[in-house]
């Protein structure tokens, strides 16, 4: 699954994207705990980053949403523009 | 009926006469102009980074509008965002929009760049002289948004 | 912090120019402009005369951009009215309004529109190929007027 | 007292002022009737043009408003600017 990295989270983890095999129906928590478990800097960035946002093929959901391995997942921090 | 996202700086001008030149017709034209600040929590700005994550901003963009259009009688619309690095005083964003009366133009234009404020993905990350920081969405904003969901 | 009642024409894109220059470090900036529309009624309109009692217009301007300006912290403000004779597709009035955050700039410049509609002292003739005549206040303005008042 | 007409009513009375003298006291309703007394054009133009508003030195008043002679009253139908 792609897995893209925006704003302060994007730069806490020094990366943009990830690519990463994931076995349908598991949640977006499930992958951020899989991240997590990687190492400390994946760690570090998703505890130090608050409020993060998830986005599945470009629409907002929940952190409970279940994906499947060709989606791609956005997580960022609550959007700013404008 | 135009939207862009875009890196390169524009003029307000040019585009309110465009726009004003296709829509004589309409009895109404109001206009948003966002700037950058040049101050902030006391910290002078040097510049803005605006990042983008384009292929959601545009298709979320499409939705409120296409939204908004079923609420509102609008006759057109212009709208631009600018990403990448923006100075102080600059735009970022320009909001036009054409109706046949004012109020709904009015209701069109605030609900847009409402929603722009809490559902479309640009982050800003504003650089001081020996340090920065990333924008937080503000509270009074995402308010708005939990009335209007 | 400017008031024109005037029989000349002029260009929004001019005075939006020199206005945002002047109010470079303001965050938003907001601009209405009201045009004449070529057809009301169903009836072609040839041109329109707009009537003013110019001393009574300034003083009840003034009073309400006072007690907007309470209301509301805004940075500055142009207002353009036209009177005269105005033909279609020009612009017949310009309110551009700087402000710190947009919230307060929409607020005021729609309380402000509201107000001058139902307030200040001009009155609209529309003249068709064959007839004319006196437009008559909307009654969703002077609905407006009563919730406010 | 100067008063002031404008709009349609200044249209109808083929006028946009008149300079009358007024005892002090009265109130504008009397002022009115002792216009539309004076001939058959002022009696037509003040029952044809309706919902007349009141402005005395350039404030709105109501009808039953007491007028001084070195008033300006101005009379008029709503404004429709804008």
């Amino acid at each position: 699954m792609k897995i893209l990295y925006f704003a302060k989270l994007r730069q806490h983890l020094g990366k943009s994207s990830d690519s990463i095999k994931i076995s349908d129906g598991k949640k977006i928590s499930d992958v951020i705990n899989e991240l997590k478990n990687k190492n400390g800097n994946y760690r570090r960035a998703f505890d130090q980053v608050k409020n993060l946002q998830y986005a599945l093929n470009c629409e907002y959901v929940d952190i409970e949403q279940t994906v499947r391995d060709r989606d791609e997942l956005a997580i960022f921090p609550p959007v700013t523009g404008g | 009926m135009k939207i862009y996202f875009q890196k390169e700086s524009f003029l307000v001008q040019e585009n309110f006469e465009k726009f004003s030149k296709v829509n004589k017709a309409s009895g109404s034209i109001i206009s948003f102009v966002g700037k950058v600040r040049p101050i902030t929590n006391n910290k002078e700005v040097i510049d803005i980074e605006i990042e983008i994550y384009k292929k959601m901003a545009i298709i979320q963009m499409k939705k409120i509008i296409s939204m908004l259009m079923k609420k509102y009688k609008i006759l057109d619309y212009l709208i631009i965002h600018r990403f990448g690095k923006v100075k102080p005083q600059e735009n970022i964003l320009l909001v036009i929009v054409a109706s046949q009366h004012r109020k709904e133009g009015f209701r069109f234009i605030e609900d847009l760049v409402d929603w722009l404020k809490i559902k479309i993905t640009f982050w800003k990350k504003e650089n001081y002289l020996n340090d920065y920081e990333w924008v937080e969405q503000k509270i009074t904003d995402r308010k708005i948004f939990l009335t209007k969901n």
